[in-house]
């Protein structure tokens, strides 16, 4: 396929409808409307469904149900609608049913505001809604990546019947760039024997549930969970380490927060300094020990944010006391600039020399 | 010869209520069984239990089952249908669970006309919980976070979801019964088996909304109970038909 | 090595975003490496809108122009937001046709263009945006008009391929403009 | 008119002893069997005086735990 | 005051009204339900008002407009409910209001089970909503320690202003033990002059908000915010140190758990180990330094939790690499045992001496 | 001598409104803030603010002002009049706030019977996030998420919250209006002091509709908004009062 | 009767040029001013022929802006 | 030192849990440190209720009680659960009146006590708690009998004193009958 130049939000859903994905419930918020929008004028085309849900809490019951139906179903929404969404994606989780969620992250807390942000790191990796479990959360730095991701993500779900979310950010979403739709490598899915759709041709009845009311009936659920997590924190765990052979530091940064942070290497090599790259792009699975294996080479470790410091933790577990870790971000939907990346890295160059 | 008038329904699996002696969920859980085994859909079917006492009716309903999140029944069965729209999708929900919490996506689906059917049982306070109030809990009756009596100047008037709902024009078939007696019980079957039909001739959103008792959180035996419903919420919750096919526009 | 980094400003109802999409999806036509930024938000409801363009000979990294290489500035609120973002030797199209200031900026290259005027000769006040392109596209020299052509052909369809001739038109009296001003 | 006969069976094991059945038998036949208590830890409901059943079903249709079948013999036929 | 016998769930509510909440707005939900229910029959007592809310969403909300008004309010629930009030909390914090929010946490993920347990320690330390802001998070370990939390936790919200959640397990709201309600020590309290109760009497309107459209505006409130962290971080941390002067191993544990371990501690002596006990009572100030701290006197940290390990990511932050980090967990419901916490911290002192 | 016969009202603060050009959600809030100037409440007025168009309200009501959660206004305006029973009350909300994501909030403040004011604008669409899809939006009528127009098959007829609340006890005051033209503003003026004065004659919840426009995302000219009001929206939206206080039970 | 005569003045800087106070004038006096723009970049609405205004009120009660102020000026007293 | 770990269980109705919120509120009359713990959940209903009473000198650890020092048994289930997890030279008590079997265990110390027919004799069959109760107090040495009393008459409260008198008199039949065991 010839590459077209899409926006962010709907590339996602040319992503999703090349992946079999015929269902998406949703609510309007900004930044990821067109997301919706595209939704409803093109999965008519293809015998899909798009419902404009009452809410979030209701979009995400839909996907619930559509899930458990069987149907590859996604939604979306920003912040404060994810956070709305946190019960049911607690319920889904717990069911093991796939679908995917994305989140094009805006300003907050609260309503805050409509700009770019990255402060719903903890939120997506560790705590989407109540209990223990979790989502796989992939962040894509480029449309052309999102497409990829989103793709996969459904195989992903489908694979170990969990949820996935892929995360972005307002520019992400409303940007444009070049895309190809490009099929993920395949996948041995296996049929989905569970989903409720009847019992006739079976003889067993199928039931999509997170209750167990006796605990040591839950606690072997939740073992089973973590297992399945053990599985995929193996087979799962992306990124992309970026000049990072001789860095003087390496910085740390996700998503679009990435991509600046290119600049900033590109800029500091004009001055001499060598800034490599960790860019971690499943967020859960985190990639752990790659930043412990790279703590062995740099002198410092820079999380780059778009939030007040969230990301930072993971990278300090990874990092495990070897190397010191810093902060630099913008919040509120302020964009990191490359200038303050780079003043923050000569501060701590000089400090750390 | 022998000719059995009565026998436990294919509807049902063989796993004995867990609910109160008394409780009359027993009673409409076999209504909706029988219904859906009398009209021959009950492989087709997928229902969807709600949080409450009968959170548990996926262990009884002799049919794919789905388990939703407290109030969210009729957006999870909106997903469903949507998916599945030659099944037979229904709700059974419980007054906590549609008229308080979950009021949003009942009204939502009703106005979307989606096409499936709505079991409310109406039992006017919390069972699951332990008694607390619910939307439905009648003006003086306690219960465990109205201890004083619930208080119209506090709490307002209770809910009639059904001459509410009754107002939209998804909702196509709408009726309000009770199981309080053989008669009764009769009609309320007669109410859902329509409700269902209305559902299978995709004509829009049909609920049934069943006066039912809690012997235990109200206090009483199963007997009083019932002399309760008869003489409190009948009165304030009228029976009868709210909305039938032929009245949508 | 190709790098430009272009912020394109001016109010709701100027094209300026479909100026910038133009712009971009000809870079892709030519092989290039391009994104596209828009600004958002309520503002832009009646307001002002802006883009930016990056279209690099190598892969773009951030998207967002911070030192820009091109301006295009088609009302004053525009000019004078963006005018200081614009780096020494870069290249200010100013749309005078409705910018009633000179710059302020000695350092870099300004083109005047009284982009409304001749649209309005052209017999098509939509096309000033198209007139500012093509002084751009002869300024920098950053792409050719027929990828734009190409674009706009894509981006018209069959339904709306009358309009490629005053397009074109604007496009290349705005190339002229630009070479005259050498 | 053939009198209708009706033979009501119960499972016994099922029964919360919530006493509805007994309120609704026309010829008030269904009872409480004081003398034992079912694996449940209630007094199931019987009937002692089956030959007075008229096969109405009332009992089983109150039910709320599906613990009575009812049976209607056929006199003629 | 003489001490009375009290169930958790009640003593909650007794201190609360004695701290001077007059309102609570809340929905059913076990293992909490005594708390409303005692609100519903003693605050009319003292011309308070309790009022069942339609769903945890709207009660947060209804919270959120009587925390607005200036009053003391607060609300409570269980760990479904505590996800849908996700929203309503991110607005809570990020306009800055003071309210006491109670989180009795049951198994989970979804529906779970009802039954104790700690899996709510991401959501409550990390992400109570999208955005960046932070719960004052406080742990009581008994129902003494519990009112006495309880009372303080509504000067800490009208402090800093900022939402208070005070987390227990199904077990601590259900059991009974002695108590005194005893006043906190005296803070100085600002005033709320902020408080929407009408602008008679004064020369300016009142605003609760939490949306700032332009992004540099909510940067600063973002700042704003975090700086009040720091505050909070410097002055409200809390916790016990228990049996750590020469420890062959630091369990931590926070709540009932940290009871359990305490069992442990004295069974363990028995056999001549010595095990030391760090119980964070708030988990967000989280105790970092201490554990970095006793890092240096102890061979391991064992974190034991009523989950598959949430706080251990914390304690591995603290520790900062200085000593491993093990885990004991049950989850789902099911409680730690002295004896398999024993069989664990044996197994690690195996490996580890 | 002249006499002001019309002069901002001290309802409203000096801060012009950011809406679009023609867009009625301003003739709304002077209505609004008229109303508290001339009965002398605006001194213990607190407003609640929606999350729509309308959010800056906080910005243009002079008088204290809470900014709530999409949906929640009900809940927020409980939460403050509770706390505070003397003073005035009241939300401020459009369709998509009111009608769909907030529809349990408001049908419950109704129940309640909340001594709180709700102005609820209907411009059957979305128009803060750019013309999606209202539960008000009428069929045939196309928004971004309803590329083709609103079909009654998929998503229903459009709901009528001013008929669906009136079922409710509690609402003792429940009036639609429009502001297309000045008769038709005063008389909305009229039913917005009505409302303001059930609530302070302590009578139970009160809401006004108000039938407004959105030229920006209908794709109108302001004057071809107010035409399309009047030829769609007011035949399925009939205006006059559903609710007085005299009909409360 | 009198004739009542009115007065009606524009905070021009507020108008949008909705044009929505020229649809009401029942003397059909209210115009937009093509002439000029205001900092909005609107063409504002503006009388031009005030004399004729019989202080109704309309154009004031409909514009969304509060951008109008009407007197009426008595003509005995 | 004292430190009682007490498991009480029985079938709702037979005033399992006030039993031993009662004994935990004797403790702490006599100056103990005490913790109540119930089983709760959907369970309960109808089915059977077990709490855990912790009577000590020193602070109470845990609530919960994994080894027990005495094991009071209504029913028959009770004792199926609970039997083990009495330890070594613990107190089991057992409700002979409802409880067809013997103690499977012989390293413990075992009382069977008639309650309901004790009770009964009394005239209130609702005291049957009230009699193992006194037996327990009389085994173990916790707490006096006097103490319950006066946690007892603080629960009643005024309206209800005149039950003082049954409740006291199965205290004491109970003491009795453990003192006569042993
Ligand atoms: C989000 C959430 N809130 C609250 C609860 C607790 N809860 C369980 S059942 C129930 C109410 C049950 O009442 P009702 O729907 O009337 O059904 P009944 O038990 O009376 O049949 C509640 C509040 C929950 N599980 N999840
Ligand atoms: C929880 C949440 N969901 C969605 C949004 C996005 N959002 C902002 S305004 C709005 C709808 C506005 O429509 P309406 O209430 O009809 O008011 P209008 O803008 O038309 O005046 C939505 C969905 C949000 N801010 N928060
Ligand atoms: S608590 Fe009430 S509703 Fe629930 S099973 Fe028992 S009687 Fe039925
Ligand atoms: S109605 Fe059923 S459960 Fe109740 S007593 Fe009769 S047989 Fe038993
Ligand atoms: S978008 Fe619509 S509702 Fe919002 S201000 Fe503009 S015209 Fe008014
Ligand atoms: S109605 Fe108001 S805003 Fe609109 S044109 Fe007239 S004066 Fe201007």
């Amino acid at each position: 396929m010839a590459k077209v130049l899409m926006k962010g939000n709907e590339a996602i859903g040319a992503a999703a409808i090349k992946a079999g994905c015929r269902f998406f419930f949703g609510y309007p918020i900004t930044p990821q409307n067109e997301l919706p929008e595209y939704m409803s004028r093109e999965l008519p085309k293809v015998g899909g469904t798009f419902l404009q849900a009452e809410s979030e809490v209701a979009a995400i019951n839909m996907v619930y149900g559509a899930a458990g139906a069987g149907a590859r179903v996604m939604t979306s929404s920003s912040s404060p609608g994810i956070s709305l969404k946190a019960e049911g994606i607690s319920y889904i989780a717990g069911a093991e049913l796939p679908c995917l969620i994305v989140n094009i992250v805006r300003g907050g807390p609260g309503l805050g505001g409509i700009q770019p942000a990255q402060s719903d790191y903890f939120l997506a990796t560790k705590a989407a809604g109540h209990g223990d479990f979790r989502l796989v959360v992939l962040a894509p730095a480029s449309i052309q990546e999102m497409t990829d991701l989103v793709m996969e993500s459904f195989d992903i779900a489908d694979q170990y019947r969990n949820p996935v979310m892929v995360i972005g950010d307002g520019m992400l979403g409303q940007m444009m760039e070049p895309v190809e739709l490009r099929e993920p490598k395949k996948r041995d899915l296996p049929a989905k024997d569970w989903a409720t759709t009847g019992t006739a041709g079976r003889n067993y009845r199928n039931v999509i549930n997170s209750l167990a009311l006796d605990p040591a009936e839950l606690e072997k659920h939740n073992l089973k969970l973590q297992a399945k997590y053990r599985e995929i924190e193996k087979n799962e765990v992306k990124y992309e380490v970026y000049n990072c052979d001789n860095p003087d530091i390496i910085a740390v940064a996700y998503g679009t927060t990435s991509r600046i942070v290119k600049n900033v290497i590109g800029k500091c090599k004009e001055e001499g300094i060598n800034v490599g790259l960790i860019r971690p792009i499943s967020l859960w699975p985190f990639p752990y020990d790659v930043i412990n294996e790279y703590a062995d080479r740099t002198k410092a470790f820079l999380s780059v944010e778009m939030s007040t410091g969230q990301m930072i933790d993971d990278i300090k577990i990874g990092a495990n006391g070897k190397k010191p870790v810093y902060f630099y971000g913008r919040t509120g939907g302020m964009v990191p600039e490359p200038d303050g990346i780079m003043a923050e890295i000569k501060k701590i160059l000089g400090g750390a020399k | 010869m022998a000719e059995q008038v009565f026998k436990r329904t294919k509807g049902l699996t063989e796993r004995p209520f867990h609910y109160c002696p008394g409780c009359t969920h027993g009673i409409i859980h076999r209504l909706v069984a029988e219904v859906l085994e009398e009209l021959g859909v009950l492989e087709k079917s997928v229902g969807v239990a709600p949080v409450g006492c009968s959170v548990l009716a996926y262990d009884y309903f002799n049919c794919d089952m789905h388990e939703a999140s407290h109030g969210r029944a009729p957006a999870v069965a909106t997903g469903i249908k949507r998916v599945l729209p030659d099944r037979v999708v229904f709700t059974y929900q419980g007054d906590g669970d549609l008229a308080s919490i979950g009021t949003a996506e009942i009204v939502h689906a009703a106005m979307r006309g989606e096409k499936f059917t709505t079991i409310f049982v109406n039992n006017a306070i919390y069972g699951m919980t332990g008694g607390q109030m619910a939307p439905t809990t009648l003006v003086g009756q306690k219960a465990t976070t109205a201890p004083y009596g619930r208080q119209k100047d506090h709490a307002g008037n209770p809910i009639r979801m059904s001459e509410m709902l009754s107002t939209l024009d998804g909702a196509a078939f709408i009726e309000r019964v009770s199981v309080n007696s053989p008669a009764n019980i009769r009609k309320a079957k007669k109410a859902i088996k329509k409700a269902f039909e209305v559902q299978l001739e995709g004509k829009g959103f049909s609920m049934v909304e069943v006066l039912s008792t809690c012997p235990t959180n109200w206090g009483m035996t199963p007997k009083e109970a019932i002399k309760w419903l008869e003489d409190n919420m009948i009165p304030y919750y009228p029976l009868g038909n709210f909305k039938s096919p032929e009245e949508v526009k | 090595m190709l790098n430009e980094q272009i912020i394109m400003a001016g109010f709701g109802g100027q094209g300026v975003m479909s100026m910038g999409q133009l712009l971009a999806y000809a870079g892709m036509l030519e092989g290039k490496d391009v994104s596209w930024l828009p600004s958002y938000g309520p503002e832009m409801r009646g307001g002002t809108a802006n883009c930016s363009v990056i279209v690099s000979d190598t892969p773009v990294g951030s998207p967002i122009v911070t030192e820009a290489t091109a301006v295009i500035a088609m009302n004053r609120p525009s000019l004078d937001k963006f005018e200081p973002v614009l780096k020494t030797d870069g290249l200010l199209l100013i749309n005078s046709s409705l910018i009633d200031r000179k710059a302020n900026r000695n350092d870099v290259k300004v083109l005047e263009i009284p982009a409304n005027e001749i649209a309005n000769e052209l017999g098509s006040g939509k096309v000033a945006n198209m007139v500012v392109l093509g002084a751009y596209l002869e300024a920098s020299k950053a792409l050719k008009i027929d990828s734009v052509m190409e674009a706009l052909k894509k981006v018209f369809g069959p339904s709306k391929e009358h309009l490629l001739p005053t397009n074109k038109a604007a496009l290349e009296r705005g190339a002229e403009i630009a070479k005259n001003l050498k | 008119m053939a009198k209708v006969k009706g033979k009501v069976t119960f499972k016994e094991e099922l029964c919360k002893g919530c006493e509805l059945c007994t309120t609704v038998c026309p010829v008030n036949i269904v009872k409480m069997a004081e003398d034992r208590i079912n694996v449940k830890g209630y007094h199931p409901a019987t009937v002692y005086e089956m030959e007075k059943c008229i096969a109405c079903g009332n009992c089983a249709t109150i039910c709320p735990d599906t613990v009575i079948e009812v049976e209607r013999e056929k006199e003629d036929k």
